[in-house]
C-alpha cells in the first residue's frame, strides 16, 4: 500500500507538473501564514506619511498604500488571516457536514428527511447572499465570517457524504461487516467514513479556494475584517479607489495573492483527485 | 435429518411510489422453507423473484415484515436486531457475497478482513490467538499465509472470492448462505471456487443455501432445489427429481432455457413476456398466470398453494402432477 | 468451404499504448466467418474477444494500434480502405449489438426514432417512410405492439425488450454480418433463450452471418456453427462446434470444456484451470501464452512461434503438443 | 410536458420557499444585542427603542412574531429602510431592473461562450480549443470577480480609454434616461428610439457583463466539457457509431442533447454564483442595482433592507431553479413521464 501510494504521488506530480508547482505555492503560503510577521521587512500596520502611494521600488517591492504602509509586508502577513478563516470554515463544515451527512445516509428515515431539508434550505439561497445576511445578522466580525462561510459550505459536504454513504450502505462489504457483528456506529466509524474520507478531502481542497474567495468577497464589501487589519479582500477594496489615479499596485498585489492562493488550492485538489481516483486520469 | 433453520410465512414488503402510484412491493410473499442440518439447498429464479431478499432475510440482514425464523427451534426473528448482531447466534449463520471485489473493504488487509468477525463474534484470547485463527481460515480455503498483509486491489478475482469465503467460515457457522458467489467470476475460476465450496461442506458439515441463477451450478452443488417466482416458492424437490420431472410450468421453462449443446437446432417453446407486477398483487390469482402456457380460468380465481406431488417434491400449480 | 469467407481476419496484431507500457492485446489472430453461419468467439475476460470485434468495426479507442495482419469483408480491405468508407459500412453491411442494452440506447430519444436515424442515414429513406420501416423492423424482432413501442423510451422497456430494439436497429438495413458482443449478459436465462433463438432464426432465414461473442461455452454450443477459442490475445483453436466440444485439440480448450458446469455430471468431474492469464504488458511474453498454465508444455512452447496447424477438417489449433 | 408533472415541480418548490421565509425570519431575530435598538436607528433613546420594539412586535412570543412577519409579507411589506426612508419594497422594485439586466446579460454572454467552447473542447481533446477551455476554466475559478472587474476597469478605462467611466448604467452627462417601460435600459432606449443612449447603455454594460459572465462561464464550460466527454464515451454513442450514424448526428443529436441535461442541471448552481457575485460587481461599477443597495444597507446596519434583499434574492433563486427544472423536464423524458 505504501509503495502504491508513493507511486501514485510520483505519478500525480510527474503527470501533472502543475500539481508540484501548486504544492510549492502551498508551502510558501503556509510559511507566510506561520512565520510571515517575522519575515516581512516592515511593520504591516506602521503608517508613514512621507512615503504615501510610492510605486514598487527596491525598498518597497510592492509599493506603499495611501497611509504609506508597505504593501508587500501587508500581503504576506494577511496570509494568516485569509488562510486561517478559510481553513477554519472548511474544517467546521467538513466535520459537521460529514457527520450529519453520513448519519443521514446510513440511517435514512426521518433523520435523513430533517438533515436533507436543512441542506435544501441552505441551498435555496444564493450562497454569497446568505453569507452576507448571516454576517449582517450575527454581527460584523471575523468569527462570524468563518461561521457564515462554514454554513454555506455545509450542504456540499453533507450531501456528498450522504450520497457516498448511501451508495456504500448496501455494498457487500458493509453487509459483510454487519454479518461480522458490527453495529451501526462501528460500521460508520470503521467501514464507511474511512472509505469516504479520500473523496471528502479532495472536496475540501477544492472547496478551500472557494472559501477563500467568499471570505475575501465579504471583506471586500466591508464585512468582517476592519481596517487597519491586513487582509487581501479589504486591501483590494481600499486600493480600488486609486484606479482612477493610476496607483495600480494598491489593489493588484493583494488581488494577485488571492488568485495565487485560490489557484493553488484548486490545483492541489485536482492533483489529489487524480491521486485517489485513477479512473479520472485521461 | 434434523431441521437447522425453519422459516414460516416469511413476508417482506417495500413501500414504493408516491401519491396515487403508492403501493407495496411484495418482495417475499409468504415463504415457508426448512433447511436440514448439513443440507445444501439451491435457491433459483429470475432476477426480481425475491431470492436475494430471502437470502438476506434468512441471514437477518433484512428484517422480515412478517413471519418467523426458527434456528434449532429458537425464534431468532424475535430477538431485537441490536442484540442479535453481537450474540453468539450471529456467528451461526454467515453469508458469502456475490461480487468478490465489492465484498471486501478496500481499506482492510486480508488479515483484517478475516480477523474482524472473529474478534467481534468469537473473541480471541490475545493477538497470537487471533493471528492463529486467521491463518487457519486462510489455510482452510487454500490461500497462502503471505497474503495476510495484502489489500484487496492486490488480489486476483479468485483470491478475493476465497477471502470472502474464509471470512465467513472463520467464525464456524452452521449455515452458510451463498449469494451468487461465482457469478462474477470467469469459468476457470468459478470451477475452482465451486470445488472449494463442495470440499468445505464435506469437511465442516455446514448447511448451504446457495442462491444462483445458474441451474447448472446448482445441479452440481445442491441436494435440493427451491424455485422462486415473484416472491413465492413455486416448486421444491430433490435436485435429481426436479431436473428429471419438473412439475411447475415455470420450472419447466426455466430448465428448457439452460443452454445445452445437445439441443442444437431444436426449438423448445420459450417463456416470453414479462412477469406480473410485484406491486400489490392480487392474492386470488396465480402469479404465473398470463405468462403460463397452461393457464386456465381456475388460475385467475385462486392462487395455487404448494402441495406434494412426489417424494419431497412440492409444487404450487393447479395442474402439477397432471400430464399436459 | 470453397466460397470465399464473408469476413476474413488474418494475422491481426494489435497493441494498446498505455502509460504503463504496451498491452499486447491481440497477437496474430485469425478467424473467418462464412455467409449464413454463426461463429462463436469464446474466451474468458481479458482474452481479447471484444477487442477483435471492435477492430473489425473500427470502434477502438485512440490508443489502439494495429501492428499487422489483414481484415477483409466481402472482398474489401478494412484496414487499407479509407476510414470514411469503413464507417459508412457500419450499420449498413456490418452491425453490432452490445451487452447491457439499456445503457446502449440513447436514454432521451424514443427507440423508434433511434432506428429511424439509422434508416435515414443509410438509405434513401425519407423521414416519413422511415417511421413505417422502423415499425417493420420492430415487428421483425417480434416486439409486441410495435406501433406503440415506436414512441417508447428505453427506460420504459425491460432489458430483454431493449436488446430486441438493439437487434432491430442493427438489422434495419439488412446487413451481411451481425456482431453480438455478450448480448445476453445480465439478462435472465429465459430472456436469453428468446433473444438467441431470435438471432439464430434471423441467420437461418436470410443470408446474414453472425458472430456471437460469449464467455459461456455452453451457450455457444447451442447456437454456434463454428467457434474460435481465445486466450490472452491469441486464437488458440478454431473448429466446428461439435468438433470442439467432442475433441478439443488445444489444452486450454479442453480445460475450458471440462470446466463448464453444463458438461460435468458431478462436482468431481468439473475441471479447474490453474494459474492466471499472463500480464499482457510484459515484453517477454512466451510464444505460447498458455504455457505457464499448461500440463503439456514442451521446450518449443517458449522458443518458437506457434503456427495454426490443421488437426481435422476445418479444425485448426495453435499448439506444439495438441491433444 | 405533462400537466401534472409541471404542477408537481411547482409544488416541489414550495418547501424551499417556506424554508427561505423561516430562515430570513430567524436571521432578523438573531441580531446581536437588542434588535429594536437596531431598527430604531442610532439616534434613538430608550423610549423610542421601546416604541419600536412594540411596533415591531418584538415584545411578543416568537410564534406570534413569526405570524406577524408572515402577515406583513403577505401584504407585501418588508419594513422601512433607515437610509433611504422609503419602504424596502419600493427601494427594491426601483433597483431590481438594473440588477436583472446585468445578470441576464452576463448569463447570456456566459452561455454563448461557454457551451460551444465546452463542446468543441470535448470533441477534440488536447486541441488548442481544449487547452483554451481548460485555461479559462482554471482562471475563472481562481480569480475573484471583484478583482477581475477592477483589473478590467484599470486596463480598459484608465490605461486604454476604450471603456466609459464606470459610473452606473448611463452617463447622464451625455445621455438622457428614456422613460421607463421595462426597466431594462437596452430595451427602453430602443423603444424611445434613442440609439445614442442605447449605445451609451451598452457601453456601460459591457465591462460588468464580461466580468460577471466570466465567473459564470467557468462552471458552465467545465460542465459542458465534462458532460460531453461522458456522453461521447457512453454506451449509446458507441451504439450510434456502430450503426454508422454521421459524425454530426452522433455529436449533436446523441451526445449534445444528453450533455445539455447535465449542463441545464448545473445552471442552478451558476445562478447562485451569479446572484452572489452580482453584489460585488455592482459595488465596483457603481451599478444602481439591489446588490449595491444591500451593501450600503449592510454597512449602515440597515437591517430591514438587508433582510428584504436576502429574501428577494432567495425567492428569485428558487424561481430560477424552478425554471431550470421545467427546462430539464422538457429535455428529459424520464423526468417528463416520471420514470
Amino acid at each position: 500500500m505504501a509503495a502504491a501510494t508513493l507511486r501514485d504521488v510520483r505519478y500525480a506530480f510527474g503527470e501533472n507538473p502543475l500539481t508540484a508547482v501548486a504544492l510549492a505555492i502551498f508551502l510558501l503560503l503556509v510559511a507566510c501564514a506561520v512565520v510571515g510577521p517575522a519575515l516581512v521587512p516592515y511593520d504591516p500596520l506602521a503608517t508613514n506619511s512621507d512615503f504615501r502611494l510610492v510605486p514598487p521600488s527596491s525598498t518597497h517591492w510592492f509599493g506603499t498604500d495611501r497611509l504609506g504602509r508597505d504593501i508587500l509586508s501587508r500581503v504576506v502577513v494577511a496570509a494568516r488571516l485569509d488562510l486561517g478563516m478559510a481553513v477554519c470554515a472548511v474544517a467546521l463544515s467538513l466535520v459537521i457536514g460529514t457527520g450529519l451527512g453520513a448519519v443521514a445516509g446510513y440511517r435514512g428515515g426521518w433523520i435523513d428527511n430533517v438533515v436533507g431539508r436543512l441542506f435544501d434550505t441552505i441551498m435555496a439561497f444564493p450562497l454569497f447572499v446568505l453569507a452576507m445576511g448571516i454576517v449582517a445578522a450575527l454581527g460584523n466580525s471575523v468569527a462570524n465570517i468563518v461561521i457564515a462561510t462554514a454554513i454555506i459550505n455545509l450542504p456540499f459536504y453533507g450531501r456528498f457524504a450522504r450520497a457516498e454513504v448511501n451508495i456504500r450502505r448496501e455494498l457487500a462489504y458493509v453487509e459483510a461487516a454487519r454479518m461480522g457483528g458490527n453495529g451501526a456506529a462501528l460500521i460508520l466509524a470503521r467501514h464507511l467514513i474511512p472509505n469516504i474520507m479520500p473523496p471528502m478531502m479532495v472536496q475540501a481542497s477544492l472547496n478551500m479556494g472557494w472559501a477563500i474567495l467568499n471570505a475575501a468577497g465579504l471583506s471586500f464589501i466591508g464585512l468582517g475584517v476592519r481596517p487597519p487589519e491586513a487582509e487581501w479582500g479589504i486591501m483590494v477594496s481600499e486600493g480600488a479607489s486609486f484606479i482612477f489615479s493610476g496607483e495600480w499596485w494598491t489593489f493588484v498585489f493583494p488581488g494577485a495573492a488571492l488568485v495565487l492562493a485560490v489557484f493553488c488550492f484548486n490545483l492541489l485538489g485536482d492533483g489529489l483527485r487524480d491521486m485517489i481516483d485513477p479512473r479520472r486520469r485521461t | 435429518m434434523t431441521t437447522l433453520l425453519e422459516a414460516t410465512g416469511l413476508k417482506r414488503f417495500y413501500k414504493v411510489g408516491s401519491g396515487r402510484k403508492r403501493g407495496m412491493l411484495h418482495a417475499l410473499d409468504g415463504v415457508d422453507l426448512a433447511i436440514g442440518t448439513g443440507e445444501s439447498v439451491g435457491l433459483v429464479g429470475e432476477s426480481g423473484c425475491g431470492k436475494s431478499t430471502l437470502a438476506r432475510v434468512l441471514a437477518r440482514l433484512v428484517e422480515p415484515t412478517a413471519g418467523s425464523l426458527r434456528f434449532k427451534g429458537e425464534d431468532i426473528a424475535a430477538i431485537p436486531l441490536a442484540r442479535f448482531i453481537t450474540s453468539p447466534l450471529r456467528a451461526r449463520i454467515q453469508m458469502v457475497f456475490q461480487d468478490p471485489t465489492e465484498s471486501l473493504n478496500p481499506h482492510f488487509t486480508v488479515g483484517d478482513a478475516i480477523a474482524d468477525p472473529i474478534r467481534r463474534l468469537r473473541g480471541a484470547a490475545d493477538k497470537n490467538d487471533l493471528d492463529r485463527r486467521v491463518r487457519a481460515a486462510l489455510a482452510m480455503v487454500g490461500l497462502p499465509d503471505n497474503l495476510i498483509g495484502r489489500y484487496p486491489h492486490q488480489l486476483s478475482g479468485g483470491q478475493k472470492a476465497r477471502v470472502g469465503i474464509a471470512r465467513a467460515v472463520a467464525v464456524e457457522p452452521e449455515l452458510l448462505i451463498l449469494d451468487e458467489p461465482t457469478s462474477a467470476l470467469d469459468v476457470s475460476v468459478q470451477a475452482v471456487v465451486l470445488k472449494l465450496l463442495a470440499d468445505l461442506r464435506a469437511r465442516l458439515g455446514m448447511s448451504y443455501v446457495f442462491v444462483s441463477h445458474d441451474l447448472d451450478v446448482v445441479r452440481l452443488l445442491c441436494e435440493r432445489v427451491v424455485v422462486m417466482y415473484l416472491g413465492e416458492v413455486i416448486e421444491t424437490a430433490p435436485t435429481e427429481a426436479l431436473f428429471e420431472g419438473p412439475a411447475h410450468p415455470y420450472t419447466r421453462a426455466l430448465l428448457a432455457a439452460i443452454p445445452d449443446p445437445h439441443r442444437r437446432g431444436q426449438h423448445p417453446p420459450r417463456l416470453d413476456g414479462s412477469p406480473r407486477s410485484p406491486i400489490d398483487p392480487d392474492p386470488g390469482v396465480c402469479q404465473f398466470y398470463g405468462r403460463c402456457p397452461r393457464g386456465q380460468p381456475v388460475c385467475a380465481q385462486s392462487r395455487p398453494p404448494l402441495r406434494p406431488v412426489g417424494a419431497g417434491h412440492l409444487a404450487a400449480c393447479h395442474f402439477a402432477g397432471h400430464p399436459a | 468451404m470453397s466460397a470465399p469467407p464473408l469476413l476474413d481476419v488474418d494475422g491481426l496484431t494489435l497493441d494498446f499504448r498505455t502509460r504503463a507500457g504496451r498491452v499486447k492485446a491481440l497477437d496474430d489472430i485469425s478467424f473467418s466467418v462464412q455467409r449464413g453461419e454463426i461463429l462463436g468467439i469464446v474466451g474468458e475476460s481479458g482474452s481479447g474477444k471484444s477487442v477483435s470485434a471492435y477492430a473489425v468495426m473500427d470502434l477502438l479507442d485512440g490508443n489502439a494500434e494495429i501492428r499487422g495482419g489483414t481484415m477483409h469483408f466481402g472482398g474489401a480491405d478494412l484496414i487499407e480502405r479509407d476510414r470514411a468508407a469503413v464507417r459508412s459500412m457500419r450499420g449498413r453491411e456490418i452491425s453490432m449489438i452490445f451487452q447491457s442494452p439499456r445503457t446502449a440506447l440513447n436514454p432521451i430519444r424514443s427507440v423508434g426514432r433511434q432506428i429511424a436515424d439509422v434508416l435515414v442515414r443509410h438509405g434513401p429513406v425519407p423521414r416519413r417512410q422511415a417511421k413505417e420501416k422502423a415499425i417493420a423492423a420492430l415487428r421483425k424482432v417480434r416486439i409486441p405492439d410495435p406501433e406503440r413501442r415506436y414512441d417508447a423510451y428505453p427506460f420504459e422497456l425491460s432489458g430483454g425488450m431493449c436488446q430486441r430494439v438493439m437487434i432491430a436497429m442493427a438489422l434495419a438495413c439488412e446487413p451481411m454480418l451481425l456482431i453480438a458482443d455478450e448480448p445476453t449478459t445480465g439478462l435472465d436465462v429465459t430472456t436469453q433463450a428468446v433473444i438467441l433463438d431470435l438471432i439464430r432464426d434471423l441467420v437461418d432465414n436470410s443470408r446474414m452471418a453472425a458472430i456471437l461473442i460469449t464467455h459461456d461455452l455452453g451457450l455457444a454450443g447451442e447456437y454456434c456453427d463454428r467457434v474460435a477459442v481465445m486466450h490472452a490475445g491469441h486464437v488458440v483453436e478454431t473448429a466446428p462446434m461439435a468438433a470442439l466440444l467432442g475433441r478439443p485439440a488445444h489444452p486450454y480448450s479442453a480445460k475450458l470444456v471440462a470446466a463448464t458446469p453444463s458438461s460435468a455430471a458431478s462436482i468431481d468431474e468439473l475441471a479447474s484451470i490453474p494459474g492466471n492469464l499472463p500480464n499482457l504488458l510484459r515484453d517477454d511474453l512466451p510464444y505460447c501464452r498458455f504455457c505457464d498454465r499448461c500440463d503439456r508444455r514442451v521446450a518449443r512452447c517458449d522458443t518458437e512461434p506457434t503456427p495454426m496447424t490443421a488437426v481435422g477438417e476445418d479444425h485448426l489449433v495453435r499448439c506444439w503438443s495438441p491433444l | 410536458m405533462a400537466y401534472r408533472a409541471v404542477l408537481q415541480r411547482i409544488a416541489g418548490a414550495l418547501p424551499s420557499l417556506i424554508g427561505v421565509v423561516i430562515v430570513t425570519f430567524l436571521l432578523s431575530r438573531a441580531l446581536p444585542g437588542d434588535p429594536a435598538a437596531y431598527f430604531a436607528g442610532p439616534a434613538a433613546n430608550a423610549a423610542s427603542v421601546q416604541q419600536v420594539r412594540e411596533s415591531l412586535g418584538l415584545d411578543k412570543s416568537w410564534p406570534e412574531q413569526f405570524w406577524r412577519y408572515l402577515s406583513d409579507l403577505s401584504h407585501g411589506s418588508l419594513g422601512h429602510s433607515l437610509t433611504t426612508g422609503q419602504s424596502v419594497v419600493a427601494d427594491l422594485v426601483q433597483r431590481l431592473p438594473a440588477s436583472m439586466e446585468l445578470t441576464f446579460c452576463a448569463l447570456i454572454f456566459a452561455i454563448i461562450v461557454a457551451v460551444p467552447l465546452g463542446v468543441l473542447a470535448a470533441a477534440r481533446p488536447d486541441s488548442i480549443v481544449d487547452h483554451l477551455c481548460r485555461a479559462l476554466v482554471t482562471m475563472g475559478a481562481a480569480f475573484p470577480t471583484f478583482f477581475v472587474a477592477l483589473l478590467f476597469v484599470y486596463v480598459f478605462y484608465y490605461v486604454l480609454g476604450w471603456a466609459p467611466q464606470p459610473v452606473g448604467r448611463l452617463d447622464e452627462i451625455y445621455y438622457t434616461f428614456p422613460s421607463e417601460v421595462t426597466g431594462f435600459l437596452l430595451i427602453d432606449t430602443l423603444i424611445a428610439g434613442d440609439f445614442a443612449a442605447f449605445r451609451g447603455a451598452l457601453a456601460q454594460l459591457i465591462l460588468p457583463t464580461v466580468s460577471l459572465g466570466l465567473f459564470a462561464l467557468a462552471p458552465i464550460a467545465r460542465m459542458t466539457r465534462a458532460a460531453m466527454l461522458a456522453a461521447l464515451g457512453s454506451d449509446f454513442v458507441r451504439t450510434a457509431r456502430a450503426n454508422g450514424l454521421a459524425a454530426g448526428t452522433v455529436l449533436f443529436t446523441y451526445a449534445f442533447r444528453n450533455a445539455l441535461l447535465a449542463v441545464v442541471n448545473t445552471l442552478g448552481m451558476v445562478f447562485s454564483f451569479l446572484l452572489g457575485s452580482n453584489v460585488l460587481i455592482e459595488q465596483v461599477f457603481g451599478w444602481p442595482g439591489v446588490g449595491s443597495y444591500a451593501v450600503s444597507a449592510v454597512i449602515a446596519s440597515d437591517y430591514a433592507s438587508v433582510q428584504g434583499f436576502v429574501l428577494l434574492m432567495a425567492v428569485a433563486y428558487v424561481l430560477l431553479n424552478l425554471v431550470v427544472d421545467l427546462v430539464a423536464g422538457l429535455i428529459d423524458p424520464r423526468v417528463r413521464f416520471g420514470g
